[in-house]
């Protein structure tokens, strides 16, 4: 066991797999020599050379597309975007060719892929630093989502996302990169994808979220007084319905925090889901605090544009008291 | 403005054996073996009859939209007979030859075309990827299979094809790039058949040639005429051996030209001479080859009968397999997307017959409260 | 008035916006000398010539990032996109640029284009050429989208797209292209972007749908002999959240019908709103007759996967037995 | 491999004032007349302070990440000098001494790394786009400005600044192969500084050249010293008149160096070598055109004192108006979206203080039904 921030615990999960797989190859702008823009893979170019962490041109669809093609040869590439606004460039390759090539030639070729993203606002970034573009990939069939709001959650998480055998994207909220340590075990360990994590139990209302805001949710709920059962996602798609549904049955009020912009995120579709399976058990309207539908603003206003405690304790008592 | 020279380069193009039926004995010596020439043009021979029984498949409304590869046979077939089984042939749309050449069933292509998925399930030892739909996309594929080989120290390389409307795309530009830099075994072979369906290559590219895109990576490069299979055997070994050894790639530019419309769905007089069409029938490489053969007295009416209608028989009972293939149960498009299917999507599937959407309402039942498996 | 296909409206709408404003060009793969894969700029090339209908070389990227540049000069480009599935590789210029032009420069450049993509299944064409990738751009701020279901609306809401002053992507349901013939007004007329058209007045169930499937609405509507309101939204974003909540309010109950996939579908964002603004009213859970969360399948089995009449029926009678 | 050559080409790398001083007098002859080269080399100073006091303003907490363009002001100084002011410039980040020169006000670029959009908020009649921050991407927005004026017939050009970096990005490939086939009036100044972030160039091009990158359009394409100003002013002179006389675009290798950080976010010292660094202190553009002036007698250090403090007062006083400006309603996020606000957004921004969601739940009323405006 040691006290890691995110950072280090995915540098850590990285190490063990490599040295445990070496079809893992590292590819990305500035992973090698440099460690990254943010040094989640600080050490390992040293650690494991240059063929296995590779510095690469810089050109996002270049990355997924070469790593699809890595895929596809049996290895199990982890390229990184520097940050999640520059995955739009690499958009195509991941939703035409890696989500698809499974269904496209029936099982024949394979893209177990795993591309590391930064992601989130709240760190005074500059433009494009600062976005939450999960929904795009939960709505692409074919590719699966993560995004761990713990490190001991980030090890388990993206040692499954490696060995999934589907293209998976998982997501580093940039925000609690090192904003607080947890105890990770040494030993490796997986946490299964696709499972979403009770934070707190209880009965009064359900909190739903993922990523950097569960964090504010917590404060939020420790200041409401309430007993909220607090859910964070983990796997963003696929959606862990189950036990999305069994809380809002149990509390009949939910509240949905995310960072992305309202229109057609994936509180939408959280929230459409519990209506479809929770139909009479709904005490109140299911409540969206989320980014506004505009731009991420720059980052002088980036605080009023992220669902802060407050904005999220306004949502619980509101709903609370429907 | 006169300053200091800080780089030259040339484009060299290479001709073995022209539509005037000239063969440069030099550079063709040794190159291609007599009963080797009979056999790539009766592959080319079979591969113009599978045009055509596709053409009717498609008129007759048992196929979909087909693109014709006709006029640009000698291209993918030179590249695949070149090539080693085990090296990678990372396709477009217009190789059906070199495919068959390296083993491909041609239901396989039919299917594709019918709209079934089964047509892209092509065995793993063939390594063939399926065909490329989104222009350009598939250049990056062939790089990344390139560096594995190379990251593996396998002796293969990859090969991918791409038409002239390809070397607009970004793909294009970051596959070549990649590839020179990290010092990946790929041959990059471009057909440049004059049009991207209604589009001039001028509109592609407005310099002399295709070729010289790969100075820009400081990537051998090199053009050869695509309806001359010496050509393109000659310059994809050279380029083989590169890969092989040198772990470089290699850019061909292999003008020929499409004979027929871009796809069943289109139609070639709206844009393009009469004239021009003309003139490259005259550039067949079939017909080339044909009269290459028979020059040489390796060829004759007779077989060339003999070998019609066996090229008929062979393409008529690979329509009949794909026409009759059993269908594919609906479940399929679920069990498909994932190496285990998730709950949503089995949900979708297991209902999508007795339900509206795909999902019963009740579909979930209450179960028992989760567990807290980790908390911070 | 004359009696045309959607192909021949928006043909029509074309030649009347650039015989009244010279700032309109038109750019993208095939559309000059040979009409557009589709014909849909049929003789443009030829009425206009080539400086003002332009093939291009094919890059989408390529296109959607001059016409940006096209449109901050000040003129009006209506590039195409010759089918949805070759959007993404322009995503990042959409989403990176021309939805975010006027935000970032606070109204100092801005990007009046007007993007024009066939779009959706139903037509036995290649795989990437038979999607429905409206979600994804209505989930980005900052550009609108629109699809018409009839030549009327296209000649109307095509003419209002290219007055707009920021960017809008005009779908095109290739389904629809030449399905049915309508009277079309010769003279020019707008249809205002943000409103949706109730095609049929009901009071006991409504439909909710756009482009292609609101024809499958109209037959399953038609065998089930209950009193329906079907409306087709025409702009996917804005949404018009009025006009829905108004017919939720007064039938309690809705299916939302869209070809794209479930999963963080235009349909989830459409339930949440309903929910959020008619809690009290509902007396069904909102069911969503959509494609299913799979890559669309090649052609052999499109017909499965689309929400074809027989399965709109089902969800009619679900909801309205709920 | 013997075989017809079809193309040829070369690059030039041009070069006035070196780094010992020397000055072509041929190349340079009437160049930049005396007067303006002081005012040149003022814009440089004033830029180099602006350097340092952003990376103060950054280091104190007043500021966001900054990218210091230090050692590489001649590359778009000299540009910005050699076009009409309504030449379209196009930046991306290290290219504030030439928007300066320009009229860009230095509060506009320290607004913008404050995060506040009001920096991009550039006067029109300045025809400069906001810095780029999506690598690669404004090339096309070049090109697509370039196009505008052509087609409307004006005497302007496009020129757009991008790093070495940037050319490995697919869009600087359509970019590029959009203005050489369409002609369009396009100057793309790459400015190579030997590093994009910790990858050294030779990643992103193992090309001896960036130049040779122009080669694969057919493309005027010329190498400079990014150094020296003179080299800059000629070869973009030319470029201008080409893209007005013949629409032709051009694309221009400015080879210089960054002598800072990639930005304050970044610690060189982990990739690069520290000599490297001082290798190019001796190359340094600023000290070049000062020892240039010194020894023509146009300078002396009297000179240079009262310059250095009327810099610094300068953007003092421009960090001042940064600093001092009076925040934003935050409904400004949402009335900037469109041109006319819809009606959710309004209902987000109207609500946002009073409601979690900053929309209400009751923020629809009930309202007559709605008109059924066409029907089919
Ligand atoms: C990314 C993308 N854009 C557009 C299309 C539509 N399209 C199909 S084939 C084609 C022309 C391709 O030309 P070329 O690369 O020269 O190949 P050819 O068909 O001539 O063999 C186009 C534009 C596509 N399939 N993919
Ligand atoms: C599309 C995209 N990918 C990645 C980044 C992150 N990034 C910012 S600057 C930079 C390096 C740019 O290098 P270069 O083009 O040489 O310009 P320089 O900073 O050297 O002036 C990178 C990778 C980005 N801003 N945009
Ligand atoms: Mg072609
Ligand atoms: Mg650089």
């Amino acid at each position: 066991m040691a006290n890691l921030t995110l950072v280090q615990a995915i540098n850590l999960a990285l190490i063990q797999e490599m040295e445990r797989d070496d079809r893992i190859i590292l590819l990305g702008e500035d992973i090698g020599r440099n460690g990254g823009v943010f040094r989640v893979t600080e050490g390992l170019y040293k650690r494991f050379g240059a063929e296995r962490v590779v510095d690469t041109p810089l050109a996002e669809s270049g990355i997924v597309g070469t790593s699809i093609g890595l895929a596809m040869a049996g290895l199990r590439p982890v390229p990184e975007i520097q940050f999640e606004g520059f995955l739009a460039p690499a958009f195509d390759q991941i939703c035409t060719h890696a989500a698809r090539m499974r269904s496209r030639t029936r099982g024949a070729l394979t893209v177990p892929l795993t591309l590391r993203v930064p992601v989130g606002g709240g760190i005074h970034a500059p433009e494009l630093h600062s976005d939450s573009p999960e929904a795009f990939f939960a709505h692409q069939p074919g590719i699966k989502v993560v995004m761990p709001a713990s490190p001991y959650d980030a090890k388990g998480l993206l040692i499954s996302a490696i060995r999934d055998p589907d293209p998976v994207i998982f997501f580093e909220p940039k925000r609690l990169y090192r904003a607080f340590r947890e105890e990770v075990p040494e030993d490796e360990y997986t946490i299964p994808l696709g499972k979403a994590r009770v934070v707190t139990e209880g009965d009064e209302l359900t909190i739903i979220s993922w990523g950097a805001p569960v964090v504010q949710c917590m404060n939020a709920i420790e200041s409401s007084g309430k007993s909220i059962e607090l859910i964070d996602l983990r796997t963003i798609d696929p959606l862990d319905t189950q036990t999305i549904v069994n809380s809002a049955r149990k509390t009949g009020r939910v509240v949905i925090v995310h960072e992305a912009p309202k229109n057609c995120g994936l509180g939408a579709e959280i929230a459409s889901r519990i209506m479809e399976h929770c139909f009479l058990y709904l005490e109140a309207p299911i409540q969206r605090v989320t980014g506004f539908d505009t731009t991420m603003p720059y980052y002088k206003m980036e605080l009023e544009y992220l669902p802060e405690a407050e904005r999220i304790g306004k949502a619980i008592e509101e709903v609370a008291a429907y | 403005m006169p300053a200091r020279t800080v780089f030259t380069a040339s484009i060299e193009s290479v001709s073995i054996l022209d539509e005037h039926g000239r063969f440069d004995a030099q550079l063709g010596a040794d190159l291609i073996p007599d009963e080797d020439v009979i056999k790539l043009y009766e592959a080319m021979t079979v591969s113009r009859q599978f045009d055509q029984i596709a053409f009717k498949l498609q008129r007759s409304g048992r196929m979909g939209t087909y693109p014709e590869n006709r006029g640009q046979e000698a291209a993918s077939l030179g590249t695949a007979y070149a090539l080693n089984n085990d090296d990678w042939l990372v396709p477009c749309y217009r190789e059906n030859t070199g495919l068959f050449w390296r083993g491909l069933p041609m239901e396989y292509i039919l299917l594709h075309w019918m709209g079934d998925e089964r047509g892209n399930q092509i065995p793993a030892e063939l390594c063939i990827t399926p065909l490329a739909i989104p222009i350009g996309t598939q250049l990056l594929h062939a790089a990344g299979l390139a560096w594995a080989c190379k990251y593996r120290k396998e002796d293969r390389l990859a090969c991918t094809f791409f038409g002239d409307g390809a070397t607009s795309e970004g793909d294009f530009h970051e596959a070549m790039n990649f590839a020179a830099n990290l010092d990946l075994p790929v041959i990059f072979l471009c057909q440049n058949n004059g049009w991207a369906i209604s589009v001039p290559t001028k509109i592609q590219c407005s310099a002399p040639t295709l070729a010289q895109r790969g100075l820009a990576y400081g990537m051998e490069s090199i053009q050869c005429d695509g309806n001359d299979i010496f050509a393109v055997v000659k310059v994809v070994k050279e380029a083989a051996r590169r890969a092989r050894e040198e772990h470089r790639p290699t850019f061909i530019e292999a003008v020929t030209y499409r004979l027929g419309d871009h796809t069943t769905a289109d139609d070639a007089r709206r844009y393009r001479d009469e004239a021009e069409v003309q003139l490259w029938m005259q550039r067949d490489p079939l017909v080339r080859l044909r009269n290459y053969l028979t020059e040489r007295k390796l060829w004759n009416s007779t077989k060339e009968e003999a070998l019609q209608t066996k090229a008929k028989e062979q393409v008529n009972a690979a329509a009949k397999r794909a026409e009759e293939i059993a269908a594919t149960p609906t479940s399929e498009i679920f069990d498909a997307m994932y190496a285990e299917i998730p709950d949503e999507v089995r949900r979708q599937r297991d209902t999508m017959r007795t339900s509206s959407l795909g999902q019963e309402q009740r579909g979930i039942e209450a179960s028992p409260a989760p567990s807290v498996e980790e908390t911070v």
